[in-house]
């Protein structure tokens, strides 16, 4: 509906992004000697790189080494200290979130930037609202947004409000909000972090479909299989500076991972340890598990020692029987005995104190106090939920928790006392794990733990999931990348639509049957150990 | 905090998934619910009060505050809120009277009481993004500059306009029709009802109410989608000015005298309407028609005291607890439907 | 409080400009506002600085400190409302350090100060018997509203004692009930009361702004009520003489400012300690169509008149000024030059 | 919105990394500037106003509000307001002084008096927890209901108790302690600092504090940490009760006596102070000793305009130009300060 388009045009002040088309010389962005400092902290130290036009480029590094910041200094949203940007040969000066949009800069953020109780469409067509004669146009933004819609397969109640998406569907509403509004130059950083294989096989065909028309993409992930499989190129970035930049074709993982950690790769996933003798046999045991009309007659045994993998796609449960375990929802019908022989806590609050622990999916809503510093985020169970003879908070003991779990989680914080909004998204991520780690929690659920994570801390942590796994612990571990699934858990529980349709050893399933499995419900009948 | 959860969920609102079309429940029937509830008890004591030409009466002299309430929920959505309101109406009105003592044509000088008070909302925007504080901050202030400006214009006696046999006087007191088994409607209730459909629509059918509401939603996204937050802020607060000084120069006309006090008391009884109608202090969220209906439950209890003859001195402990219970009315009806909405969502997948 | 600063009036030479605080309760109300034009005029005439302080509502502590507080910067004497008895204690510790103090408007008996104000009861109780002869003197019957902008407040407690003394026996007398002190709301009460008793013949109201509205309403329905109420307010004057109220009770505002300046001026300097207790009445204005009776044997007052005074406080001064000047006198000018011999029982202020 | 951003930052402000130790810059730096500007300002003046004595008496008569305003601090911290407040000051006081009208020891009267308060933010709270209302809709009624049932107990006349000559009130008027320079402190100016002083300690120091401060920065994830949110939000609504019961305890002790309007006029000084002393109402954040300066502005500000002898026409319109210039002043020093801050952070690389 190009009349409602121009309209919008107007009514938003802001001339709709230029489509590929009408952008005439495709515009490549060259970037020069960029410097950004917070503060103490140097996070950008000179970073020079081009990227050409038409081309899917990425960009990777461990946590902290500057590719949000960088990306967010593309889009305007944040003032570079020194250095020039130029894209399709027009260098910016004073690049404003407005001015990059009118550039046809479009970005998907790591920590998302979505309206969460808006409904999905208003998020869709934030400040680009579709007008008629005067009003807004709900039936044509609902038409312009539908073919997106099918291309990413988002599937939402379109009136639904964000805040109640999990965290997967909120990635996808921002990724089609940036793509109603036809880039020339496509930024995203960890889009597809908390998708699911099949959402991030149709969003690299999207990606493909814009390369072709020659639309800039800039691509950051910390998935490295994903970017050997998408990426034309690939820039790497460490302590600020680009030390890497090469065609894909040239480059193989190994010196990718080199690149970025210094050290060549090490196993991602740890073997698994034997059981210490000490520990006595436990078993968490659940037995006929429902919701009303999200979870049905759900039952499964969880025994020291072993890591259980909980495979399934949002909507399938998951999360509903992490929930439920940890007293977060209240379950129709069923019965849990953890452990210490009792049941379903009452409360987030008693199942915290009994050393059940959950790591949420949505680190910024569920997980952290961005405004807070890295110590009292460390102390949120431990202070806040566990009981303790004194009523005291003392600071010398914060800082030694947060000091503790900085180390151990490789966290890269300038202090104890830095506020957490301050860290990059990966550090958040592992101050998620870290508080609950500080109370030595009894049963682990890990609901998508290393999300965001490089590669180096992604080991690490999967190692201390190892560890304290070995020491007797019940750990349920769910995450939406299959590799991780497959690799790190001994045992796979496959979730579908509310339904537990395979209880196996996880060496039952390969990486293809296993995406099927979570995709359709549909099970390899095969029950016989395959050699891994 | 418990009621956060309880945001969350009423925050799964009205619309349920039905395939992709969406039916409507509006928010706002529980505190509707409360209201009949309210006017049915009161009628079923004392018929008269439900006679049609009182109930409008009703909405008539609860007019002026009501104005002011409509406006106020964009303030809300948009996560702040002006202490100021009352102050802003009294003085709009004293000004637009002052006028027509002087002689100006009294549309032309109720022209200038909106004018006038959409400039002191223009004060308290500029005020607050200059000075990039709260709203609330800003106001706490020219809450008394209004005031104390007010009484040394009026010098603290009742501005009576000399004339007010004219058009405006007679208009803003007149019944302009009349329907059939209701009889006359007062003027003032038009507008009022009028006033809350119009602003209903610019909060949920323009691209200014949805930037309103995207910048009390996340205020920081709002930046980065390039919305013009400054803007935006201040002309919600022009917003309310003007419904202060428009409500203000009704008043006059209605009243053909303003009293240094009146006005005096709005804020309380603003902020109860808004928020009793369902706009949470939080921002991002509001309904004008909410503020609407929860400005005639105030209207409707205050009323109701004195049907029932209640004696004075327990009346106020009466008010306040005829407020919880609507409230909880309000909240027993959300679960209720909250309940249904899972139900029919559930059907359709 | 802290008052040592302030010069004990024992040490005040006579010559040295004495300054004298008054301090009211609503700030802004048109009553209020000309007892405080009186106030400084008594400063003009006598030579006083007057300083005028005041809170917005009803606010018994903020007066106290705002009492405190003169006296802390220089006061030599002051005059002030009682919005409550929490101002007693601070009051009489003041006083007993020698400070003169006066109340005004509304008092305390608690207070060990003279009290200057309206005689409540007796007269209020001539605008009942006004309403009772408009309704038909001894045979009359029917419903009577009576409303309150502040319930169970003591001084209109005491109103509607004198209402109802004056009504008399034989009326269906309904209330008090709360029409609010807000101009807004006080219009929409007093519909509701109308709307839900149809059949009452009068409605009273003890406040300031009750007559105004009631007007209003009553020019509605036809003028088919009889209505009354409190203090010359324009709007008052304006519902009377439209023929839409019937009488308005004044407490003649003028003398509750005037006198106690002057009685705390003529302490000082006569060195003559004021009264520990005891009441001067200020005088009932009675405001009917055919205009206002004044007390003291002042003139009667033409509407127009009244109005006149709101717009030029110099008519008034001039009007209200015979009663503090020249030969003491019982009635017209002088009539309150020699006040003491005016001070009666506290307890004839509410009788 | 604008001010967002700047709260943002402010939250950040405070603390400035040196390598790893951290110097703490207090938040409050601002609004004291402004405390002492005015004081300044008014002691050049009025010397009499300087005078330690005055001073002191000025924070002892100001301290009834001023402890309901500390404990707000902990409500504002959580994201809620209680406008019920100063009724509950009210009430609480007429039942001590009701206590003692019946021949109840004064102080077994006044500690009846601080439970009683302490009994009404239990009920904000059960109420607040069992409907899943935010605290400002709940108090909303419960401010009605305070004030008409301490209306129909005190019969609206004064609580007056018979014997105010005993210890409970010589000492609620006493000048405890005398300072050299200073003179005699007023036992309520101590009690009222010493309080701020436990307030604080209790707000950044101890678990229960930083509870109420973790709910208020995001109650979903210290729901999911396990933190009790109904048990904080009762116990942070008792605190409050309780500083208003005490508050109004003390009140009669010093006052001999307690008036049906007593504290009726309090909410907005309460809120005044807690805000211009630093605490968003967003939540998260809450600083005590700010809310003491608060306390302290607005007293000076009142007291200022007597010793200036400004006239009651003006005095409304300029305590209210005097709040802007205050927070003005303190945003500029806080603007100020960042900068500094930011320049040493650089400097430590
Ligand atoms: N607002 C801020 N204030 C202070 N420091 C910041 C801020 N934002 C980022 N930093 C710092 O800048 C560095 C780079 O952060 P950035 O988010 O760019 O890393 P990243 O490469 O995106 O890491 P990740 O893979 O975890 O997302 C980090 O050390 C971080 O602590
Ligand atoms: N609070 C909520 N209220 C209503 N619907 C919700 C809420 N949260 C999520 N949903 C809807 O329920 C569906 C499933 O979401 P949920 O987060 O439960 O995924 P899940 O079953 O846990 O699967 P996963 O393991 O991927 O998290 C989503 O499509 C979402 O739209
Ligand atoms: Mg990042
Ligand atoms: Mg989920």
């Amino acid at each position: 509906m190009p009349a409602a388009r121009t309209e919008a045009g107007r009514e938003g002040g802001s001339s709709g992004p230029p489509s590929a088309s009408s952008a005439g010389p495709g515009p490549a962005i060259s970037i020069r000697g960029l410097v950004k400092r917070y503060g103490g902290v140097v996070a950008l130290d000179g970073v020079d790189f081009q990227a050409a036009r038409g081309t899917v480029h990425a960009v990777v590094g461990e946590n902290g080494a500057g590719k949000s910041t960088l990306m967010k200094i593309l889009a305007g949203a944040v003032r570079p200290d020194e250095g020039s940007i130029a894209v399709g040969g027009e260098v910016l000066e004073e690049q404003t979130p407005q001015s990059a949009r009118e550039r046809g800069i479009g970005i998907v953020y790591q920590e998302l930037s979505l309206f969460p109780n808006r409904s999905v469409l208003a998020n869709l067509f934030a400040n680009r609202e579709l007008v008629r004669n005067g009003l807004l146009s709900r039936r044509a933004m609902v038409e312009r947004a539908r073919p997106t819609l099918a291309e990413v397969g988002l599937d939402v109640d379109l009136d639904r409000e964000v805040g109640f998406l999990p965290i997967g569907e909120q990635q996808l509403v921002e990724l089609c909000r940036v793509l109603l509004s036809e880039p020339s130059v496509l930024i995203l950083d960890e889009p597809n972090s908390a998708l699911s294989e099949d959402e991030t096989g149709r969003l690299f065909a999207v990606l493909r479909r814009l390369a072709s028309a020659g639309i800039t993409i800039l691509y950051v992930s910390h998935r490295l299989e994903e970017v050997f499989a998408i990426a034309d190129r690939i820039t790497v970035l460490r302590n600020g500076r680009e030390v890497l930049t090469a065609d894909r074709a040239e480059l193989t993982i190994r010196e990718v991972v080199h690149a970025m950690i210094g050290q060549s790769e090490h196993e991602l996933f740890p073997d698994r340890l034997p059981v210490s003798a000490d520990a006595p046999p436990r078993v968490l045991s659940v037995r006929g598990l429902s919701i009303r009309r999200r979870l049905h007659d759900v039952s499964f045994e969880a025994h020291a020692g072993e890591i259980v993998g909980l495979a399934g796609i949002a909507g399938s449960g998951v999360s509903d029987v992490l929930g439920v375990l940890f007293g977060a929802v209240r379950p129709d019908a069923g019965d849990v005995s953890f452990p210490d022989g009792r049941g379903v806590p009452r409360s987030t609050t008693s199942a915290a104190r009994r050393r059940i622990s959950l790591v949420p999916a949505d680190r910024r809503r569920q997980g952290l106090m961005l405004t807070r510093d890295v110590a009292r985020n460390i102390a949120h169970v431990s202070a806040g939920a566990l009981r303790s003879r004194s009523p005291w908070l003392a600071r010398g003991e914060l800082a030694a928790a947060a000091n503790r779990q900085i180390r151990d989680l490789q966290i890269k914080a300038p202090s104890p006392w830095t506020q957490v909004h301050q860290l990059s998204g990966g550090n958040q991520q592992k101050i998620v794990i870290g508080k609950w780690l500080e109370i030595a929690p009894d049963v682990i659920l890990l609901d998508d733990p290393a999300r965001g994570v490089d590669v180096g801390a992604k080991s690490e942590i999967f190692r201390l999931v190892r560890e304290v796994t070995a020491e007797g612990r019940i750990v349920l571990f769910h995450s939406t990348e299959l590799p991780e699934l497959l690799g790190l858990c001994d045992r796979l529980l496959v979730f579908y639509r509310g339904r537990l349709v395979s209880d196996t050893d996880a060496t039952a399933f390969d990486s293809r049957s296993l995406l099927h499995a979570i995709n359709t419900g549909e099970v390899p009948h095969t029950t016989e150990r395959r050699a891994s | 905090m418990a009621h956060v959860e309880a945001q969350e969920q009423s925050k799964l609102s009205g619309r349920v998934r039905l395939g992709n079309l969406t039916s409507r429940i509006p928010e706002e029937l529980g505190v509707f619910a409360a209201l009949v509830i309210l006017v049915t008890i009161i009628g079923v004591h004392n018929r008269s009060f439900v006679r049609p030409e009182n109930l409008l009466d009703l909405i008539a002299s609860n007019s002026f505050f009501g104005i002011i309430a409509l406006a106020t929920v964009f303030l809300l959505a948009l996560g702040e809120i002006d202490l100021s309101v009352g102050w802003n109406f009294n003085f709009s009105a004293v000004i637009a009277g002052l006028a027509m003592v002087h002689g100006v044509n009294p549309w032309l000088a109720a022209g200038l009481g909106v004018l006038f008070g959409a400039g002191l909302g223009l004060v308290n925007g500029l005020l607050a993004v200059g000075l990039q504080l709260p709203v609330i901050i800003v106001t706490l202030g020219t809450y008394s500059m209004f005031q104390g400006l007010s009484l040394v214009v009026n010098k603290s006696a009742a501005v009576v306009p000399p004339d007010i046999t004219g058009s405006f006087f007679t208009l803003a007191n007149k019944r302009i029709f009349s329907l059939p088994y209701v009889g006359g409607v007062p003027f003032l209730a038009v507008v009022f009802v009028a006033l809350a459909v119009v602003l209903h629509v610019l909060l949920h059918r323009t691209r200014f109410g949805y930037r309103v509401l995207a910048i009390g939603s996340n205020a920081e996204a709002a930046r980065l989608a390039g919305i013009p937050l400054a803007r935006t802020r201040v002309l919600v607060l022009v917003l309310v000015g003007t419904a202060c000084g428009f409500a203000g120069s009704l008043y006059v006309g209605s009243f053909g005298s303003v009293d240094p006090a009146s006005g005096g008391q709005f804020l309380l009884a603003v902020v109860a309407a808004v928020i009793i109608g369902g706009t949470p202090l939080s921002g991002g969220m509001g309904t004008v028609i909410g503020a609407l209906i929860g400005v005639l439950i105030i209207a409707t209890i205050s009323s109701g005291i004195v049907f029932f003859g209640i004696d004075a001195t327990w009346s106020t402990f009466v008010t306040g607890a005829v407020i919880i219970i609507a409230v909880s009315v309000d909240q027993a009806v959300k679960w209720q439907r909250r309940r249904n909405a899972e139900r029919r969502a559930s059907r359709t997948t | 409080g802290g008052v040592h600063a302030s010069t004990p009036a024992a040490r005040q030479a006579p010559e040295a400009k004495l300054t004298i605080g008054f301090v009211t309760h609503f700030v802004g109300n048109p009553f209020i506002r000309q007892v405080e034009q009186a106030a400084r005029d008594a400063g003009k005439d006598l030579g006083v600085n007057v300083k005028i302080q005041g809170t917005a509502g009803f606010d018994p502590a903020a007066q106290l400190k705002m009492v405190q507080d003169l006296f802390a910067s220089g006061a030599d004497g002051v005059s002030t409302s009682i919005t409550g008895d929490s101002m007693a204690v601070g009051l009489n510790k003041l006083i007993a350090e020698g400070k003169p103090i006066v109340e005004f408007n509304i008092f305390s008996t608690r207070v060990k100060a003279p009290y200057v104000g309206e005689r409540s009861v007796v007269d209020w109780a001539i605008l009942g018997r006004a309403v009772r002869a408009k309704m038909g003197g001894k045979s009359a019957s029917g419903k009577v509203l009576i409303g309150t902008c502040a319930p169970g407040f003591p001084a209109l407690v005491d109103r509607i004692k004198g209402v109802k003394r004056g009504l008399g026996s034989g009326l269906q007398i309904k209330g008090p009930f709360d029409v609010t002190g807000d101009p807004t709301k006080n219009f929409s009460a007093w519909q509701q009361l109308i709307a839900a008793n149809p059949d009452a013949k009068a409605l009273i109201g003890v406040c300031a702004q009750d007559l105004e509205n009631l007007g209003k309403l009553n020019a509605q329905k036809g003028d088919r009520y009889i209505t009354a109420g409190g203090d010359p307010t324009l709007g008052n004057l304006a519902a009377i003489a439209g023929g839409h109220g019937l009488i308005s009770m004044g407490q003649t505002g003028y003398v509750q400012g005037y006198l106690p300046i002057k009685m705390i001026v003529d302490a000082l300097r006569t060195k003559k300690a004021l009264p520990k207790t005891g009441f001067i009445a200020s005088g009932a204005e009675v405001i009917t169509k055919s205009g206002v009776v004044e007390p003291y044997g002042l003139p009667k007052l033409s509407p127009a008149k009244i109005k006149a005074f709101q717009t030029n406080p110099k008519l008034q001064h001039a009007f209200y000024k015979p009663l503090f000047v020249g030969k003491p006198a019982l009635f017209g000018r002088g009539a309150l030059v020699n006040w003491r011999s005016r001070v009666e029982p506290i307890a004839n202020a509410s009788r």
